[in-house]
């Protein structure tokens, strides 16, 4: 006897964008938790934190006015300070690609294609729902975004950001526009901006900025004390974690990574060549490009990305503790140490990268581009002249969201691992 | 924690002011106390401010000097000039311009009416790009002027009445006998015609002085001849400030700070001696520095203070409450 | 031969009135203009440099009064000087008078003796420069003892100049200042000499020492006009010659700064300057004493039954600076200064708000 | 005597080489990788360790590189082509002089790698994932003109008049233009020629992208097709270096690094060793009576 078959609930389209992601996720976290011995004790809370919102739905901010940000750009101080939670809406799951896919062009960089895919599919892992996007005018791509988002129902705030960061009129007309924004938000959040609540939020995101910095700090020691993957993961958790959790979480881990330093533990391998990694940034759980580096026994020493160096890196400083210097110095930090590459000159970016290719002792360069993101592409050919120059060896990789094609990726990563290793072997 | 350490993570902002608290009681008291530095002090130490300075502004004498007839100033004795310039250059030599940040009274004085600003909860005002290039050679212009007419003087193309030109319109000469309970410098003087212009100006000036320090930081040193005389000198001076471009952002932390509003700290990124004219050496940009390194200050080559994060953690005042 | 004439002059003079003696003093005014070139304006007048080393150079000058005098050669007399320190010193000599070299800080005292025995009175006369050396350069950090007057007790009969309070190197008398002076008669005070303070612009004072030697004399508040206000003064020194005055309103010319140069000129025309304050302006004064004593004696086999002794010597005072400085001026520009940048950057700071400046074409 | 394998999985074959502690090739192998890659990677390898007259356990160090390469679990180390390449193509190219570039044709990759004096990589090239290029277009070519890949070569030099020119860089394309150019009359042999410069150009641009220097050196399967050869150098407007046997310097520059890293590590354990000694006098862990 066959027994009749159950009136089965089939899912919501929510629930199974819910599925697809956490099928992603969960994927990525078992790699990065169980391919790799000797995982800091204190990364479990950001592990956790991730399998908790990306593969059983907890929201982290339940009940607040999140706003979502579309860029590294959004001063976190002021959304903060008017009571708001920043969300950083850039997304790295190809699940979301393929949705963006539907409705932008194929050539359109993934990280864009995946975020809008998640604002279309009307699902969000932070909160019960985000009807505010702040949304700079940074690359093309993001600029077009604003009318699509708006399409979708978001309230989009457009937040002009100059193409030039070096004149005085750009940072003038971004100051203007982070003074804007100031105003704007509080009548967003419907919460008043106070000098002292501004002077907290800038105390406290400065404190997450300075357990990031130790953090970091920790890493310029040989041998390596902590793995890149998870200095990803602690700052792709920042996109959207409680500030004071987040900096909280973040200080026990630079306690248990110091512990490491003094006893000399090293988190590589005896050979492993020490990376810097550039370019577009990496947003969980599209971590492919630093988990084959480090699979392929290198590791991520340091790195030049809005997902998670620029992120934390510029700190604000005030003169006089009034509202116009304190709006003016976060506008500041935001704009003139921004090495994205949406501006005319990338001397910083280069700067910056030499500098931590020294500081950090480092190997070779690991240069990562999305296809599509043509700002980045562009600014390739310079970045390696002046690799060159500086007698930096640095790998190229063009790739995107798909999970194909990682063949070819691993070995060219394992032959740059292996040249790096016989170069500093020759130098020896 | 060695010295050097402690030193970066002071708390500069107050270091200074008990600093420059300490300096203006030397110099604009001092002279009660019969200390005297010479006449070549590159400093305001008005000399107005008699009986009580302890020293005297080298512009004073330098003006005077220069006012020799020609027959005398063109001659063997004429050197004498370059004697006070030496001894000018020796007191100079140390400190580069950090008299300016932490000894001149005028510029603490111009300090103080800021800190009362602050206190006022007023915020400041600061001179656009476009003003600034503009404005910034004035102080030139006020060093041309200091030396060619007293030239003029001596040459006997221009009176007496136009002597000591600078000092006449200098706000210092005003200002600083006050904290004496002097006022006998507040006067028009209707002497003669060149003695009257220059004191209506030197009392405009004043006036602006009091306003313009008021909303503006170091509103004045911004004008001063003085800064303009020791940018000259500087090169050689043992303090130095010094920039490693490979590890500066860019944040414009610097910048921020600077009471002087000089861009250059935070934009240039290749040079090393990033010492600008209009620096007063205040030090506050290499205290609001986060990046390690990046901006220091050197004695002979042998860094005193440098930035660190620590340092600009403390003194933003970001460090973990206990 | 002029000078005896001039002697006749005098008696002629001292016959008509009691007080119109000839004199003696020093001036360091060169005859011969073309010196001038050479010479320097020190703290302590002119002079000469040499070797990086102050040489002062004074000539005798003999007559009864500024306006009324020339230059003279020594007749015979004593020269001597007193250094900075207060000690003799040998001055070197020259026919029209002397020089020596001032290689201290502090006041140097020249004298000149000349006794002339005429009428059965022995004139003694003696001519008196106190000269100041100060070189700013070698700073201000001097003694009081290096401040104060000299003496010399082998002076017939002398002249100080007691110091103004506080005096020091850069003081300079002005008009409306008090002057005291104690006359030494052999290093005594001599009581009931007659003092007579005369300036070049004729205004002039005579007093009778008190028996501490002491005279006073308030200069004559001067504005150095020749207006009603020189001659009105040229009485006795009353309340009202020395109350404040406005300065005037018209200030200096061309011509004025012209002749600034020429300051120290003390014959030079003064017409130019009608009605102004000119801080430069200075004038010579010249005070003098004269005293008697009964001595009976003889002089080159020549008897006398009495002696007149007499001094001199010249100063400087320049117009009262406090008089022609204007307090209340001097807020208001300081007032227009603080209104204008305060009214300005209120304006600016209104205006800003307004989002932006629009750019201005020239359409021609 | 120490021996010393490398075997290279490949995308169209599995090469493998044996060589004794002196660098000299005792043999080689080379068979199609097909389905069951492991296995027929096992099988040649044995087949191949038979034919030469040796066992499994002769061989001190295994290593072998290629796509497959992490399928071989019994190897002592894996390493990449580029890099196995590299090695490869330095010991092969000794007689020639300092090999600096190499141009390698694969099965489904073509790649440009450069060499410093000492024959470490410093720059490598890829073609991205399209097959346009490679061992595979040739093989679909040659299928679509219905002539054997190995007659590539004389049809090449067959040709009298002038090459038909193949635009395509996408194998799926090229495939219709080429039946388009048959269509429109072009002899065989000319269409051949075309389709050796074609890809001589494309693989030129992918190498001039990390720099063409003295020596030039070519190999991979394609490189056995003079046709391919001589359209390289006459773009080139150089001579390249073939190695005689050109599919294998990869597999051969993995069995140099095993031998390379077994000397290493041997010499290691002898510098090593006396340490150890002082160490385990104290050792309380130790069970054994």
């Amino acid at each position: 006897m066959m027994s009749e078959p159950q009136e089965r609930a089939i899912e919501t389209s929510q629930q199974r964008h819910a599925r697809h992601q956490g099928m992603e996720a969960s994927e990525v976290l078992d790699v990065v938790e169980k391919s790799f011995s000797g995982n800091p004790k204190a990364m479990q809370y950001f592990y956790d934190l991730f399998r908790d919102v990306y593969c059983n739905g907890v929201k982290t901010h339940s009940g607040k006015e999140t706003i979502g940000t579309m860029c590294v750009q959004i001063p976190d101080e002021i959304i903060h300070a008017a009571g708001g939670i920043p969300v950083r809406m850039c997304n790295g799951f190809y699940t979301d690609e393929e949705i963006g896919g539907e409705f932008m062009p194929a050539k359109s960089c993934s990280l864009v294609k995946a975020s809008l895919g998640m604002l279309k599919s009307e699902t969000n892992p932070y909160s019960d729902g985000i009807k505010t996007i702040v949304n700079p005018t940074t690359c093309d791509q993001k600029k077009k975004a604003a009318g699509m988002m708006r399409e979708m129902g978001y309230q989009v705030y457009d937040m002009e950001l100059p193409p030039v960061k070096e004149s005085e009129e750009g940072r003038e007309y971004w100051r203007r526009s982070v003074r804007k924004f100031t105003q704007e938000v509080t009548r967003i959040t419907g919460k008043k901006i106070t000098k002292k609540g501004l002077k907290e939020t800038i105390r406290k995101v400065g404190q997450a900025q300075i357990a990031y910095h130790r953090l970091n700090d920790l890493r310029k020691h040989t041998p390596v004390p902590i793995l890149g993957k998870d200095i990803f993961m602690l700052t792709n958790a920042y996109f959207f974690d409680d500030l004071e959790c987040w900096t909280q979480a973040a200080e026990a881990l630079c306690g248990e990574i110091e512990q490491r330093v003094a006893n000399g533990f090293n988190a590589a391998g005896r050979h492993s060549p020490r990376i810097i990694f550039t370019g577009s940034p990496p947003v969980f759980p599209n971590l492919k490009i630093p988990l084959m580096i480090e699979l392929a026994d290198g590791v991520i020493v340091a790195d030049e990305t809005c997902s998670s160096n620029r992120l934390l890196n510029d700190m604000v400083s005030v003169d006089e503790w009034f509202m116009y210097d304190m709006v003016d110095a976060v506008a500041d930090r935001y704009l003139k140490s921004c090495t994205c590459p949406i501006f005319t000159m990338n001397d910083d970016r280069i700067r910056r990268l030499i500098d931590l290719y020294r500081s950090f002792h480092a190997d070779g360069v690991i240069y990562q581009a999305f296809s599509g993101c043509s700002v980045y592409e562009m600014e390739q050919r310079s970045v390696a002249k002046a690799m060159e120059k500086e007698g930096i060896p640095m790998l190229y990789i063009e790739t995107d969201y798909s999970p194909s094609g990682t063949g070819q990726l691993s070995t060219r990563i394992e032959a740059f691992m292996e040249s790096l290793k016989a170069r500093r072997r020759n130098k020896r | 924690m060695n010295i050097k350490a402690r030193i970066d993570r002071l708390d500069w902002r107050r270091f200074r002011f008990w600093l420059q608290l300490a300096a203006f009681l030397l110099l604009v008291y001092g002279g009660r106390l019969a200390i005297d530095l010479g006449q070549s002090l590159p400093t305001f130490a008005c000399g107005y401010n008699r009986g009580a300075t302890a020293g005297v502004c080298y512009l004073l004498p330098l003006q005077h000097q220069l006012a020799q007839p020609w027959s005398r100033l063109f001659s063997p004795a004429g050197l004498e000039v370059l004697g006070g310039l030496g001894l000018f250059l020796l007191w100079f030599v140390v400190l580069n311009k950090a008299w300016c940040g932490f000894i001149c009274p005028l510029g603490t004085i111009q300090d103080w009416i800021t800190g009362l600003r602050k206190k006022l909860g007023i915020r400041y005002s600061s001179y656009t790009d476009e003003q600034f290039n503009q404005l910034r050679l004035i102080k030139y212009a006020l060093l041309l002027l200091l030396i060619f007419i007293p030239l003029g003087i001596g040459g006997q193309f221009l009176s007496h009445d136009w002597g000591t030109p600078f000092c006449q319109i200098c706000p210092a000469r005003m200002v600083i006998p006050l904290f004496n309970g002097d006022f006998s410098q507040w006067v028009i003087n209707f002497s003669s015609t060149g003695k009257m212009i220059l004191t209506a100006i030197g009392m405009f000036i004043t006036g602006l002085f009091f306003v313009g320090s008021f909303l503006k930081k170091r509103f004045f040193c911004f004008f001063c001849p003085m800064s303009a005389f020791h940018y000259i000198f500087s090169k050689f001076a043992l303090f130095k400030l010094k920039k490693e471009g490979s590890k500066c952002t860019v944040c414009g932390d610097c910048y921020r700070v600077c009471d002087m509003q000089i861009k250059p700290i935070a934009d240039n990124v290749t040079k090393k001696d990033i010492l600008m004219d209009d620096c007063i050496l205040c030090l506050k940009c290499v205290a609001a520095c986060p990046e390690e390194g990046a901006l220091r200050v050197d004695i002979l080559g042998k860094p005193i203070f440098e930035a660190t994060k620590d340092g600009f953690v403390k003194r933003m005042g970001m460090e973990k409450k206990q | 031969m002029k000078r005896t004439s001039l002697f006749f002059v005098a008696c002629l003079q001292a016959s008509s009135s009691a007080y119109a003696v000839t004199q003696l003093w020093f001036t360091d005014q060169p005859a011969d203009r073309r010196l001038l070139k050479d010479l320097h304006n020190s703290h302590g007048g002119l002079v000469s440099i040499e070797n990086d080393v102050y040489v002062k150079q004074l000539w005798l000058q003999q007559g009864a009064g500024l306006h009324d005098s020339g230059l003279q050669q020594a007749q015979g007399g004593k020269f001597h000087l007193l250094d900075a320190g207060g000690n003799l010193m040998e001055p070197v000599l020259e026919p029209e008078g002397m020089r020596f070299k001032m290689p201290d800080e502090g006041f140097y005292n020249a004298y000149y003796t000349e006794q002339v025995l005429a009428n059965q009175v022995l004139n003694i006369a003696t001519a008196k420069a106190e000269v100041l050396k100060h070189n700013c350069r070698l700073g201000h950090n001097y003694d009081r003892a290096l401040v104060n007057p000299h003496q010399w007790d082998a002076a017939p009969l002398d002249i100080i100049r007691l110091r103004l309070p506080e005096e020091d190197f850069h003081t300079r008398i002005q008009s409306g200042n008090t002057l005291k002076f104690r006359v030494l008669h052999l290093g005594k005070p001599a009581s009931g000499a007659t003092v007579k303070l005369e300036t070049e612009k004729g205004w002039s004072k005579t007093t009778r020492t008190d028996e501490q030697g002491m005279a006073r004399f308030q200069i004559i508040q001067d504005s150095f006009a020749t207006d009603e206000t020189a001659e009105s003064g040229s009485g006795k020194p009353d309340a009202d010659s020395v109350k404040q005055q406005r300065p005037p309103k018209s200030w200096g010319n061309k011509q004025a700064e012209n002749q600034e140069h020429n300051a120290d000129h003390g014959s030079q025309q003064r017409e130019g300057r009608g009605g102004e304050h000119q801080r430069h302006n200075n004038d010579r004064f010249l005070v003098s004493a004269t005293f008697s004593s009964p001595d009976v004696g003889e002089l080159d086999g020549k008897p006398y039954r009495q002696v007149d002794y007499s001094v001199a010597m010249t100063g400087r005072y320049t117009v009262n600076i406090q008089a022609a400085k204007g307090t209340s001026e001097a807020l208001m520009f300081s007032s227009a200064g603080f209104l204008t940048l305060g009214v300005s950057a209120a304006l600016y700071r209104r205006r800003r708000i307004k989002p932006f400046k629009e750019i201005s074409f020239d359409e021609h | 005597m120490n021996y010393f394998a490398g075997i290279d999985i490949g995308s169209t074959a599995i090469k493998i080489v044996v060589i004794d502690q002196d660098r000299q090739i005792i043999g080689n192998k080379v068979v199609g990788t097909g389905a069951l890659v492991f296995k027929n990677a096992q099988n040649a390898f044995l087949a191949l360790l038979g034919e030469i007259g040796l066992t499994r356990q002769h061989v001190s160090y295994l290593t072998t590189t290629g796509y497959g390469r992490k399928l071989f679990q019994d190897a002592d180390e894996t390493i990449s082509e580029i890099t196995a390449n590299a090695i490869g193509a330095r010991e092969v190219g000794k007689p020639f002089g300092t090999i600096r570039t190499i141009i390698n044709i694969g099965g489904q990759d073509s790649k440009g790698i450069s060499l410093d004096e000492q024959g470490n990589v410093t720059n490598f090239a890829m073609n991205d994932r399209c097959a346009a290029g490679t061992g595979r277009f040739l093989d679909m070519a040659a299928r679509n003109l219905e002539i054997d890949v190995t007659d590539l070569g004389p049809f090449h030099f067959n040709a009298v008049s002038t090459p038909a020119a193949v635009n395509a860089t996408c194998a799926v394309f090229a495939e219709s233009e080429i039946i388009g150019l048959l269509g429109m009359g072009h002899g065989r042999e000319e269409i051949v020629k075309g389709i050796h410069f074609s890809i001589a150009k494309r693989t030129i641009k992918l190498v001039k992208r990390v720099g063409i220097e003295e020596l030039l050196y070519f190999d991979g399967g394609p490189a056995l097709n003079q046709g391919l050869v001589a359209a390289l150098e006459d773009e080139l407007g150089r001579r390249l270096v073939i190695p005689p046997i050109p599919q294998v310097t990869t597999a051969f520059g993995a069995a140099i690094i095993g031998l390379e890293s077994f000397q290493f590590e041997k010499q290691e354990r002898q510098e090593i060793a006396p340490q150890v000694v002082a160490v385990s006098g104290g050792c309380q862990s130790c069970t054994c009576d």
